[in-house]
């Protein structure tokens, strides 16, 4: 089990955020590992649940999108959106939520809506989604990315959902009154937001991954100044990822 | 009328159904959710009866949005999410009629459309919310000042607002009420007096019926008016709410039914596929709606081996170990 | 079954203004028990359902109150407020409901919180439970009194729920777009309102009962000139009522 | 918080789950409604406690209200009805104690309460109806501008405001959102995982605990995480919504729970004769509340017979042909 590939040290990575007793707000693909490795490596009493309204399900085989039947088995309560929705933003719940998105900026904020004009665009993305919600109610989120020049942007074609907006307080001034962006997991590193300006910087390099290739690769000045290595995956992450959560290795791909 | 044996009279067929709630222009909001309980069969009937310019109104939709956008038969677009999960990221014909220009759209997300249907449900003609603040949601609208007047059409896209319970800064959301022409969705159970019954999750299907002024309904099973109201607390919709009802079984397919089938990953991929040519996909209409006069048909085109394959399991709901890739 | 009880008539009376297809928003008491006569004997297609959240249910017992497990057994559906109150709303339905009161002004707008003063009342009511909210939003409702002077006011105490409001167009001005009061069963007779002004009028007044003796318990002027006698309960309706509808003569009470 | 075996620690007893999250001056919604589902043990267990200052929040409240009130617990009301139905058309000890200016009141109607609940589970600070229009309801408070600023308390009894979606002349009333420190609930089941079933009518009681910060349940019956979780479409509350959970076989009595037992006319009957008389009420609480320091006992008081006579039929849910006068 030396080797493993990007998107295992990703799902491992992010699942690493969850903390035991989270309610995780769970999307798909590599959210999907992420939040079901994340529940059973270190975080037992986490619940899952799906904006479709699947609370809790047992998840014994993985689901490839947020309605599969395989989130209405098993499940403490099977609901709707409108349920859904209001547990990601419910006051004595500490949700958490797992993202992508085509674009992010310095701020955390993200778009998965369009590449060029909003009425006549390039490239169109599904939309929001749950996303602009959790984004905005959740107690925080984490966002995975494709660590692509392109895709750290300056300036978002438009910006769906909400992280720290402007940066510094501008959260708030908002109107929104908790939550934000937690880290950016890509598959070269993660990205942190430093805690009064709220601007991205490099929080950690994957074991062989230089500091030099994730700037190349990043559209967007950030400081690297606080780096350190990320803890590469256990075995036993490995093992669990493998062959509990996705042994079809319908999400992982070809090893 | 004469329902008092309890019994009712709105059981019909797709293509009495489509026409008559369906007409041109309507404004339709679908059931179901991406991959999972989507109406199809009302969909292909919709399809093969031409009728056009639609004003779909969704929160995420995929296979049935796509297919309606595909054969054109959609105007105008109100959607938080057009995607098949991992069997498309992005729906292609969505995707295609959006970079293209064909269609009129506007985005909204999943809780705001979500809500904007409870809003409808409850007769109230908008509902605040906190999401929204800050994102291009807000400031990127897609309607024309002309479709804004349009009948049914909400005048403005949202408001913003300041909580009238507090003095301190406090910026809400208010979101327009949708109150659709027609729901279509896809059920598990009807009973013969139509009392609708969903099993697994509802999504948002039984605001979206609420809301609307017309609700056609298809299913799998048609059962007895005792069976139905054995257990009251499981039904989702009384007859009242309801004004068609078809038997459809499969009537979701290639989407799946909780307990009764599983989503097609064969199709879906393949759907995918041809979806991205433009003459691929005339053909895939040619062939799986126009061509075919019945679900009957479109069924035995499905194949019973493939069926077999895809029927759920009584414990989970699904098809355990379906080859999903 | 030549005589019958001055509740029986008003229940059969009332019952009577159910139209095949309504929806029909059933209260406590008197209420129950012309909302299951209508339905059996004019209206076999009503709908009979209650503010708890049970929609048609089999009543084959008489429920003492809304809440009571027999609105229940054999429904169409089980919800709660919400959904009830949602469907007196709802615009594809014509739903009409039955209210009583403590009061009733010449415009039908009626009181059930409180004799004298708001907040240190003579005597105090339940308030107004679902009424307000029927009065709203239903398609029109039916009010029972008891015919009593001091019932029939000038200046209610306190407005509950809106009839006609101040009668005219007002109602409609109010922000109220539909609806409005159908008509006053009492025990000696039905008031309606008057299409254009909405002033209450004598409509009908039961066999047996002068119109002086209900000018004379009226604590209002009322029109009279429109007045006919009321066609009294026929055999099969007083049958339907006893053996039916309240055969342990829960609510009817004794002979 | 070792709960990774699926099993919840929220168990606990009457004592400790009052004593725990119930303090004076709480702010308590209370489910069930007027004789169903009420959380009678609960509520003597806080009457036994000796908890003053209680602001209840309800919609149309019986039994258990009535009692806390007779009992000196409560001191501000938000209420849409206080009433036992033909048991008491109006509640006795709470017309008595507004007659007698002894506790702080305003009114709303049902849907208004109802909404306000649903806009506390949504976290929405406010819902828009046109239910209140022209009524005393918008005109007439109670409470003073000292409780208004109080935590928790909302600010103002409610807003009316032009529709911003319409040029029309068209006024909507918002009403503020509810969000009890407590609910306090009685359930059938509740499984060893902590999620909660109701059966038969839910009331508000999903909205009033999804509003709330704590909630307290008390159950019929404890059943095992695999049989909650075999029909997931037939629950209500998932366990982290819920903070304390205690089985109290019959904890709705004198009032009813679907499948269980009926509500008991001649107890009902009994208290309302009682508490029209201030010594009368005094003894009734010295005798089924202060005097008997456990549930058990109450049901022994209660008497085998009696229960047996309200036991409900597995058919219908209520007690066929019981007396009822």
């Amino acid at each position: 089990m030396a080797g493993y590939k990007e998107n295992e040290m990703m799902a491992i990575r992010a699942g690493r955020f969850i903390k035991d007793g989270d309610v995780v707000f769970v999307g798909t693909g590599l959210s999907m590992l992420a939040a079901m490795a994340g529940k059973r490596i270190y975080a037992p009493n986490a619940i899952l649940f799906f904006e479709t309204g699947g609370i809790d399900p047992s998840l014994e085989e993985i689901p490839m999108c947020v309605s599969d039947l395989r989130v209405m088995y098993g499940s403490s309560l099977n609901s709707g959106l409108i349920e859904s929705f209001s547990i990601v933003g419910h006051k004595k719940l500490r949700t958490i939520a797992f993202l992508g998105a085509a674009q992010i900026d310095r701020y955390g904020n993200l778009n998965t809506t369009c590449i060029g004009n909003y009425l006549k665009p390039k490239v169109r993305f599904p939309g929001s989604g749950g996303a602009c919600d959790v984004a905005a109610l959740a107690s925080g989120f984490i966002v995975f990315m494709q660590h692509e020049k392109r895709r750290f942007v300056e300036k978002l074609d438009y910006l769906t959902s909400v992280g720290w907006y402007k940066g510094w307080d501008s959260r708030i001034k908002l109107g929104l009154k908790r939550g934000g962006v937690i880290a950016v997991v890509t598959n070269l590193c993660v990205m942190k937001f430093d805690e009064i300006t709220k601007e991205m910087y490099l929080a950690e390099y994957y074991p062989g991954v230089s500091i030099e290739k994730i700037v190349e690769n990043t559209g967007i000045q950030i400081d690297v100044s606080r780096a350190i290595e990320t803890t590469p995956p256990t075995d036993e992450e490995l093992r669990i990822l493998r062959e509990e959560v996705d042994p079809q290795r319908l999400i992982l791909g070809k090893k | 009328m004469s329902e008092h044996n309890g019994l009712t009279q709105k059981f019909t067929t797709l293509e009495e159904a489509v026409k008559k709630f369906i007409k041109s222009g309507s404004i339709v909001a679908i059931g179901g959710f991406t991959v999972s309980r989507n109406p199809m069969a009302l969909a292909y009937e919709i399809i093969r009866q031409g009728i056009r310019d639609l004003h779909i109104v969704c929160h995420s939709h995929g296979q049935a949005l796509d297919v309606l956008i595909g054969a054109g038969c959609v105007k105008r677009l109100e959607i938080a999410y057009g995607g098949n999960g991992r069997y498309a990221p992005t729906c292609v014909r969505f995707r295609k009629a959006i970079e293209r220009g064909e269609i009129e759209f506007e985005d909204y997300s999943n809780y705001q459309m979500s809500l904007r249907f409870l809003a409808g449900a409850l007769g109230i003609p908008f509902i605040p919310t906190k999401s929204g603040l800050g994102s291009d949601i807000l400031t990127k609208e897609g309607f024309s000042p002309q479709t804004r007047r349009e009948k049914n059409v909400a005048r403005k896209k949202l408001v913003v607002l300041q909580n009238p319970f507090t003095e301190e800064e406090d910026p809400i959301v208010l979101l327009p009420a949708l109150t659709p022409d027609v729901t279509i969705l896809h059920a598990q159970y009807v009973g013969e007096d139509g009392t609708v019954r969903i099993k697994g999750l509802t999504f948002a299907d039984i605001e979206q019926a609420k809301a609307a002024n017309a609700v056609i309904v298809t299913c799998e099973e048609i059962v007895s008016r005792a069976f139905i109201r054995s257990d009251p607390d499981q039904n989702c919709l009384p007859p009242f709410f309801v004004d068609a009802i078809v038997k459809v079984p499969y009537g979701a397919h290639p989407t799946a039914c909780f307990g009764f089938y599983d989503y097609d990953p064969k199709h879906l991929n393949y759907y995918r596929k041809v979806a991205e040519d433009d003459t691929e996909f005339k053909k895939y209409l040619d062939e799986w709606v126009y061509g075919l006069s019945s679900h009957t048909q479109y069924l035995e085109k499905v194949g019973i081996q493939t069926l077999i394959k895809l029927k759920a399991s009584p414990v989970t709901g699904y098809a355990i170990g379906l080859e999903r890739k």
